[in-house]
């Protein structure tokens, strides 16, 4: 094994050797560079590959030959190992990547671009403090010297400003270690363990630690960085992101030994709000560069927190630290490297990456690891760190981590999202050299692969985790097949998963039922993707992650796997949502909503882990004395999913900007991840309080202002997507409040109503997709009189929303019978009957959907429009005998389903004798309601039909209509506003207040980001004074204003 | 003692020397004063028993800091004009 | 009288020169000038970690005919600081060159030497 | 399930009776309408001719299937209620299929007839149908409201949905009759009630003078001559509904004709007295006074 | 004037902690551990007469090889940021002095003689690599004054550059594989104590140092004095 100190000494006499090269040689010099690079990389990757395999001892490298503290010594142990071959690794795909450059720039910055290496190296590596700040010193300089690669005016500036702020870093360092040396009599870290003892020597290590922190560029003190990362050229913005950073923070560590315990927090604290606050000004934040700068802060912040409670994370903290470090690593420096090849940094301007779809993909994938998604490593990393938090009762910490998390959500995803939209460039084409992709590939590939052990790691179930992530990534990898293959190779591999698993779950009726609307639900509305062209590429893959993500949740082994399918859902969902033409802002909102509910989700599972320890939350048997403020996060974060009033202003957009084909799964399926996880609070916490109110009666409340309100939105809907849409807010009004009643009766009308709207939604919304493909508009007013064209989707959309308002004799009923009697037992009457007011209101926009689309006048340019596809007929009638057969026999459904309800919940159940269904209230009994009306309804048909045989067949248009003929289809369907009276008299209903509200936290929050931006005033003067500010302030919180 | 004394003159001037190299009106006096802050450090580090240190701070701190600092104010001057 | 002592005056030089230059760091507008304070403070710095090697009554640690080779840690004052200051100083001219030249070419591009003129990268 | 014949045929018996009771109730009512207005109005009997001439008619004309199924929908959601209604206490037979649900099977089973007319009257491409629906439905969202509480306060004072027990309960005398032991409640459903009915000053959903050729004109002969067997039995059925719910039911048909022509008679008599509303003043009038009557009966119990 | 008062409050606030250090801070009596090794064994392990450059070359010889670093890449950058554009230069220049040139061409291998007096001595007597370096640099720059437009073969200053940087760096791996440790100068003889040829591989480390830190200060020079040139 070579020492690691031929690290240094390889990289230094290539650099300088260098310096003999003339001119003309460039490229060879170019190439003597890359061997170094490798020779360095292949050093320490042999150290961290032998470390790993155990074959090779960490070792100390004794420089002079002298023990240490007489000596410098240079360590090499795993931590190192791994360090130093990300340095090494990440300089030699440098030097590939700025092939280009390089082969231009004098020998001078190949030189530069070497003892950069070198100095992170011994940065890493060195245990005596005076080395360090010596190398510190060069790896500034370097540092420097690779901000002018690009010689303009930005990047000149702001090399100057970092030597500002470093001079005095290293001025504060050094006065440390001179302190340290004159307290201690020795400058080797691992000899100063009880110099913060010694009287005065706690100064020496505050002075010492302070610069380090600094150095590692923590908000505010940090502008000098951001410049740094603005102008500098791409590939050097993603050095100081992935390996300065990194190194600097190792020393941190290093240093953690000799900073007094008392400390730790404080500093952590102070990482934390770094984090929470970068990100919180990249949601401001146009230029790219900027942006990725400001997310590499807050990296770094979150990172600095992990590394100063290294004691308090204990066991976990490799696993934390790693999953920060080699997500931002690898992704970081990919988006910095596509930076350079886009060569903008105007968000506009990456449209062009659609260009390339490979890297296109990277560039998700590298936001989505960022942003700390599964199955990337900082989404389990951030998990393990909350539930270590969660442990030590952190909750501020937790807060600032989930706040900091919904920030960087926010801006990474809004960039990607323009991305995704923004138009191509037809002039500048995009320039990809193969040096430049070979870094982004590798980089790439390398954070899939870490991902891969991360999850491997983790040991998942392979029949309900692992096997799901296989197929999501065969379907990523196979994603150039035409759409038809991919569609009907997804149907299948769902169909042979769901046979696969049927025995697992077989028994289990709440699996079962879940799965098979997950199951069924994603193989039917996959269903009308056979009408589609080309590749539809990004379809399969997002398609099967949602599907599978749901998968996940029907059946976790514990809290990480619900939440990792969780995420994974939204994620997948996310991305269908995206693929809308105009879906970017409503993608975005649903992104940020999505994120918010995970979070608070999170932040439960934390308080979770306090009170019951660590089981699965739907496991709980019953009570969880005190658990409120769980109870309360969870709901909320499954309320956000089903779209509560109030948290529902993504819904309506989402739904309907998503492909009119995909929105059926993101909607109808997608929208039951809600209610699984409600109803497994409901079912697994008991009754809870908070601050003294019973918690299940606000909720009551907040599903009937729910239902009332997501109906009344409906109404006034001239777009059938949203009005769809807006009903399902109001649906899961219904079901949040029959959840919330917390009897036997209303959990089963909350399960059922979760069955059948899942049932009757899909179909509307594959009824809608049919007739907007035809007719391709989403406005109802510009449709009518379809019912001569469309009569099949007409009888679907009429079975649709007959079950929908619960008329009798179809399926819906028996939900609104059950209801009344669950309201009358439970005693709500007042909320009973507002959901029973938005019941009716129902009817209004039921009417509208169907006749403004189907009856009236046929409109000129539609006259020649087809049927719906079959494919898009095939599914909505299997879910037309799916309700048939439910309205017939409910029992069949009715009766599995109330064996899922644990008996503990009070309340009475429903009886069944026979056919007829009996609370002690009232009865029912569907088979003969069926049979009475279609006995009345067939013989009246047939006396009609007897007595009008003949009658004749007549245009649309022939009408009497005041004597006069109508000229044109549209003055005769009075469609748009149609219930104009009605907003005139309860339109105050609908003020927008939601939307007011969040627009006004979007607002403000704006404002805010930017008037905390005016800080960082671009003067590098400023800077250096907010370096010793944040120094003066650290030292008086640390101190508690005494003189240490 | 008398060192003491020395050193304490020493001292002082170097203080003023540094005020006045914040505060000199000319950049190039003010460059001076610095060149003869660093010059005085060198003295005070012989007294200090630090040889090494007094001939590296007179050769490197004081001279040729100095004069590269000249090589750039001529350049600017010159610009300047 | 008892602070009065070689290495007592040497550190408040020291410290009132790290003091003065961070002063004129921070408040100098022209960037030659800031420079020049960023020289006093690193000399201000050197003097410091001197100050602190001094032992006194002892010798620099140099071995010839007055020394001896023997008790020599009795005789010597620290030669770590020194060795530190050193290198001090060589990382100080090489940082001081650097930023001259940053100041060179910046005032090329701008024609001025005022720190308040570089802001076009921003919050 | 076996199939109890007789029963079928007291059932239909009894839709025979209330057919002719409607028939000749609402030709009643009709001259009773004219004599206040001092007019002297059509014989009692005109329905009945009416109803004879629409369905002799030859010549008929279709917009379309869902046209087509709209009366057909309208009449099997009359008779339906009347169906799934018990209209005479203690009588098995009188019990018409009332044991196929409850009286929330009878709420919602209005809104059948009503969707299918909807449809049915759109698809004749009228322009007036959509607004004369569009007006039916808003106000039915709020006339169900209290009506919905009235029902519910007197389920739960009764302890059932089940229309039979409520008549049980109601039984022995005028003071148990659930108008008298809840009587917000029987106000705010009686208030509804004139919505329902959708007469004066709630008809501007028909609104005969606005709107002069609505579904009607678009639907007659055969058509027309359903609709009208449908309002002669839905008109009587709602009215026995409000009898079983607050008048204490009916033990014999004079009970049952007697009261529930009284009870017919009120939304009538309000109509003579008030004039139209708009449908925006419609709308607020039954969130006010009827929902706060319900709420208070709601509490009452 | 606002901001000035507060950065004075800052000051004062490390003027405190300063202070502090002063306070707390105890005049040392007797060397402490690890200066009081160097200065008994210095002798006998390294050879060298003058502790610090024991210090310096051996001891923290990975310092001094960062150092060296430094100055490399400082020079480097420099080199690499005023690179001459090929504009022409500026014609007329001011003709240095007659004493000028002739004192240059007197001094010049005076000064180069005695910066390699220094640095050759540096492990007994006082200066070394750096010092000599410096010196030889101002030798340098007496040449450059005399000549402001002299072209100079500067592929010579790098040459001397690269080729003792190498050697600087091969002899610490000598001394790893020969010796204990890199940069380890034991793996020649230590001769006798203050002797030119003593102290093994100090005085060729730090003859090393001295032409590499002469030729990268010279190279400074020489970009600052061609940018001088520039239009």
């Amino acid at each position: 094994m070579v020492s690691p100190v031929h690290i240094v000494s390889i990289g230094l006499i290539t650099a300088f050797l260098l310096g003999l090269g003339k001119k003309s040689q460039q490229s060879i010099l170019v190439l003597v560079l890359l061997i170094a690079t490798a020779a360095m990389t292949m050093i320490s990757g042999s150290w961290l590959i032998g470390i790993m395999t155990g074959s090779v001892q960490p070792t100390d490298v004794f420089t002079a030959g002298f023990k240490p503290p007489f000596a410098i010594n240079l360590r090499m142990t795993m931590d190192e190992a791994v360090l130093t071959t990300m340095v090494n690794l990440f300089g030699f795909l440098t030097v590939i990547y700025l092939f280009d450059v390089l082969k231009n720039a004098g020998k001078h910055l190949l030189s530069i671009i070497v003892v950069f290496l070198i100095g992170l190296n011994v940065i890493v590596m060195t245990r005596d403090l005076f080395n360090l700040f010596v190398f510190l010193e060069i790896t500034s300089i370097a540092t420097a010297g690779l901000m002018i690669m690009i010689q303009d005016s930005k990047s000149i500036s702001a090399g100057f400003k970092f030597l500002i702020a470093s001079s005095v870093i290293s001025g504060i360092l050094l006065i440390g270690i001179i302190f340290a040396y004159s307290y201690i009599g020795n400058l080797n870290i691992d000899f100063m363990s009880n110099l913060s003892l010694i009287k005065g020597g706690s100064v020496a290590v505050f002075l010492v630690l302070s610069a380090i922190i600094l150095e590692s560029k923590q908000f505010p003190a940090n502008g000098w960085a951001l410049d740094m990362y603005e102008s500098a050229h791409p590939a050097i913005g993603s050095a100081l992101s992935a390996v300065s950073a990194p190194a600097v923070l190792f020393v941190i560590y290093k240093l953690m030994p000799i900073v007094p315990e008392s400390w730790h927090s404080l500093i952590g604290l102070f990482g934390l709000i770094t984090f929470t606050f970068s990100n919180f000004l990249a949601t401001r934040q146009g230029n790219i560069r900027r942006m990725l700068g400001y997310s590499s802060i807050a990296q770094g912040g979150l990172m600095l927190t992990v590394v100063s409670m290294s004691t308090f994370f204990g066991n976990s903290f490799w696993f934390i630290i790693l999953g920060f470090l080699l997500t931002n690593f690898f992704a970081k420096a990919g988006l910095f490297w596509l930076n350079g090849m886009v060569n903008s940094d105007d968000q506009n301007k990456w449209g062009v990456l659609r260009k390339r779809p490979v890297l296109f993909f990277l560039f998700g994938a590298f936001v989505v690891a960022i942003a700390g998604l599964p199955p990337f490593p900082t989404f389990f990393a951030k998990w393990e760190m909350i539930m270590q938090l969660a442990n030590g009762n952190g909750w501020g910490w937790i807060v600032l981590i989930l706040l900091g998390s919904i920030f960087e959500i926010s801006f990474l995803f809004k960039w990607f999202g323009r991305v995704f939209h923004a138009e191509e460039e037809k002039i500048n084409d995009i320039r990809t050299p193969w040096f430049k992709q070979v870094p982004v590939l590798l980089f790439g590939a390398a954070l899939l692969a870490t991902s891969y052990y991360f999850v491997e790691y983790l040991n998942f179930d392979v029949l309900f985790v692992m096997l799901p992530l296989l197929i999501v990534t065969v379907f990523f990898a196979i994603d150039f097949l035409p759409a038809f293959v991919k569609n009907l190779l997804l149907i299948a591999s769902l169909t042979i998963y769901g046979y696969l698993i049927y025995p697992e779950i077989d028994g289990n009726v709440m699996q079962l039922v879940f799965m098979g609307v997950f199951l069924v639900g994603g193989i039917l509305t996959l269903i009308p993707g056979f009408t589609q062209k080309g590749t539809r590429a990004g379809f399969y893959p997002f398609a099967a992650m949602t599907i599978f993500g749901l998968i996940m949740l029907v059946n976790p082994a514990d809290n990480l796997t619900f939440f990792m399918g969780w995420e994974q859902m939204a994620l997948g969902s996310y991305i269908l949502i995206l693929r809308g033409k105009k879906a970017e802002r409503p993608a975005q909102q649903y992104m940020l909503f999505s994120a918010g509910g995970a979070y608070l989700m999170l932040a439960a599972f934390g308080l979770l882990l306090h009170f019951a320890g660590d089981t699965f939350f739907g496991h709980l048997n019953g009570m969880l004395p005190g658990g409120g403020v769980v109870f309360v996060l969870f709901a909320l974060a499954f309320m956000l999913k089903a779209a509560a009033i109030g948290l529902h202003i993504w819904l309506p957009g989402a739904y309907s900007e998503a492909e009119d084909d995909a929105t059926p799964l993101v909607s109808g399926v997608l929208i039951n991840s809600g209610v699984l996880g409600l109803f497994w609070i409901a079912t697994a916490f008991g009754p809870q309080q908070l601050f003294g109110y019973d918690i299940y009666q606000i909720m009551g409340w907040v599903g009937a202002i729910t239902a009332i309100g997501g109906n009344m939105l409906a109404i006034y809907e001239e777009d059938m997507k949203r009005l769809i849409a807006y009903s399902s807010v109001g649906a899961m009004g219904y079901i949040i409040f029959a959840l919330s009643m917390n009897s036997k009766l209303g959990l089963l009308i909350a399960l059922y109503y979760m069955v059948l709207h899942f049932i009757y939604k899909t179909m509307l919304f594959m009824s809608a997709a049919g007739v907007i493909y035809r007719t391709k508009t989403r406005n109802m007013y510009e449709m009518g009189g379809l019912i001569k064209s469309m009569p099949w989707s007409f009888i679907v959309v009429l079975i649709g929303i007959i079950t929908l308002a619960g008329m009798p004799p179809l399926a819906g009923f028996a939900g609104k019978w059950m209801f009344y009697n669950a309201v009358v037992m439970k005693g709500w009457y007042l909320q009973g009957t507002m959901v029973f007011f938005s019941g009716i209101v129902a009817f209004l926009y039921l009417y509208k959907l169907i006749a403004s689309v189907f009856l009236g006048q046929l409109k000129d340019n539609h006259r020649k429009l087809k049927e719906a596809p079959f494919v898009y007929l095939l599914p909505q009638f299997i879910f037309v005998i799916a309700i048939m057969v439910l309205s017939v026999f409910p029992q069949v459904l009715l009766e599995p389903l109330a064996t899922i309800i644990p008996d503990r919940i009070p309340g009475e159940a429903l009886h069944w004798d026979g056919k007829l269904a009996m609370t002690s209230f009232g009865y029912w009994n569907a088979f003969s309601v069926m049979s009475v009306v279609i006995v009345m309804f067939a013989v009246i048909f047939g006396w009609l039909v007897y007595h009008s045989r003949k009658a004749q067949k007549v245009k649309q248009f022939n009408i009497v209509f005041a004597a006069e003929r109508p000229f044109r289809p549209e003055t005769t369907h009075v469609s748009y506003n149609m219930f104009a009276g009605y907003k005139k008299a309860l339109g105050w209903l609908m003020t927008p207040l939601a939307t007011r509200f969040w627009t006004g936290v979007s607002d403000w929050s704006m404002a805010i980001a930017d008037k905390m931006r005016s800080w960082y005033t671009g003067n590098g003067q400023t800077y250096a004074m907010h370096l010793l500010l944040y120094a003066f302030v650290l030292y008086l919180l640390i101190s508690g204003g005494k003189i240490l | 003692m008398v060192v003491i004394i020395l050193t304490i003159v020493l001292g002082l001037v170097m203080i003023s020397m540094a005020v006045t190299a914040l505060t000199a009106q000319r950049v190039r006096a003010a460059v001076l004063a610095s060149g003869i802050v660093s010059l005085i450090a060198s003295i005070i580090y012989l007294l200090l028993a630090a040889p090494d240190v007094a001939m590296t701070e007179a050769a490197i701190g004081s001279g040729l800091t100095t004069i590269i600092f000249f090589y750039v104010l001529n350049k600017i001057r010159r610009s300047d004009v | 009288m008892e602070y009065l002592t070689l290495q007592n005056i040497g550190l408040v030089t020291g410290f009132l020169l790290i003091l003065i230059g961070l002063y004129g760091a921070l408040t100098q507008k022209n960037i030659l000038r800031i420079i020049v304070a960023f020289t006093i403070f690193d000399a201000g710095l050197n003097l410091v970690i001197v100050a602190l090697s001094y032992i006194k009554g002892r010798v620099a640690p140099i071995i010839d005919q007055t020394t001896g080779i023997t008790n020599l840690s009795e005789k010597f004052v620290d030669p770590v600081p020194q060795a530190l200051v050193l290198t001090s100083i060589v990382i100080g001219v090489g940082v001081t060159g650097v930023m001259l030249t940053f100041a060179l070419r910046m005032f090329k591009t701008r024609q001025s030497l005022d720190i308040n003129d570089f802001k076009e990268t921003k919050w | 399930m076996s199939i109890d014949w007789i029963k079928l045929l007291f059932t239909l018996l009894g839709l025979f009776i209330v057919l002719n009771y409607g028939l000749l109730q609402y030709g009643m009512i009709r001259r009773i309408t004219a004599r206040i207005g001092k007019r002297i109005g059509m014989p009692v009997y005109q329905p009945y001719i009416d109803l004879i001439k629409n369905y002799s008619m030859r010549s008929q004309i279709t917009h379309g299937v869902m046209f087509y199924l709209g009366p057909v929908f309208r009449l099997a959601g009359g008779v339906g209620i009347f169906m799934f209604m018990p209209l005479i206490y203690g009588s098995y037979y009188w019990s018409n299929y009332s044991f196929s649900g409850d009286v929330i099977l009878i709420m919602y089973f209005m809104f059948f007839g009503m969707l299918g007319m909807a449809l049915g009257a759109s698809e004749g491409g009228h322009p007036y149908s959509f607004i004369g629906i569009s007006r039916g439905l808003s106000q039915f969202t709020t006339v169900e409201v209290p009506f919905t509480l009235a029902v519910i306060a007197v389920a739960v004072q009764h302890h059932s949905f089940s229309l039979t027990e409520i008549v049980a309960g109601q039984q022995g005398g005028i003071m148990h009759w659930n108008i008298m032991t809840n009587p917000f409640a029987g106000i705010a459903a009686m208030l509804a009630f004139l919505g329902m009915m959708m007469a004066s000053p709630f008809n501007v959903v028909q609104a005969p003078q606005e709107i002069p050729i609505g579904p009607p004109t678009e639907y007659h002969g055969t058509y027309l001559g359903l609709l009208q067997t449908n309002r002669a039995i839905l008109y009587v059925s709602e009215s026995i509904l409000m009898v079983n719910l607050f008048f204490g039911g009916a033990t014999n048909w004079i009970e049952l004709i007697v009261k529930s022509f009284l009870v017919f008679f009120w939304p009538v008599f309000v109509g003579l007295v008030f004039p139209r509303f708009r449908i925006d003043q419609s709308i607020p009038w039954f969130l006010k006074l009827p929902l706060i009557l319900g709420i208070i009966g709601i509490f009452m119990v | 004037m606002y901001k000035n008062m507060f950065i004075i409050v800052l000051l004062a606030g490390l003027g405190i902690l300063l202070g502090s250090f002063l306070l707390t801070h105890h005049a040392n009596k007797a060397l402490p551990e690890l200066p009081a090794y160097y200065a008994d064994k210095t002798a006998s392990e390294v050879g060298a007469a003058n502790v610090v450059t024991a210090v310096i070359v051996t001891y923290r010889g990975f310092d001094t090889l960062g150092e060296v670093t430094i100055l490399f890449v400082a020079a480097s950058l420099i080199a690499m940021f005023l690179k001459t554009s090929k504009a022409p230069k500026d014609r007329h220049p001011r003709p240095s002095s007659v004493i000028l040139s002739t004192a240059q061409k007197l001094l010049f291998p005076l000064i180069v003689l005695f910066g390699v007096y220094v640095f050759t001595n540096g492990h007994l007597t006082p200066g070394g690599g750096f010092q000599g370096g410096a010196v030889i640099a101002t030798g340098f720059l007496l040449l450059l004054m005399a000549n402001p437009q002299a072209e100079f073969k500067h592929g010579l200053l790098n040459f001397i550059e690269s080729i003792s940087g190498t050697s600087y760096v091969i002899i610490g791996i000598l001394g790893a594989i020969l010796g204990l440790g890199f940069l380890d100068n034991r793996f020649m003889s230590l001769g006798e104590l203050g002797t030119l040829f003593s102290a093994g591989a100090i005085p060729v480390i730090y003859s090393l140092i001295g032409l590499k830190v002469g030729a990268e200060l010279s190279n400074i020079l020489h970009h600052l004095n061609e940018v001088q040139n520039e239009a």
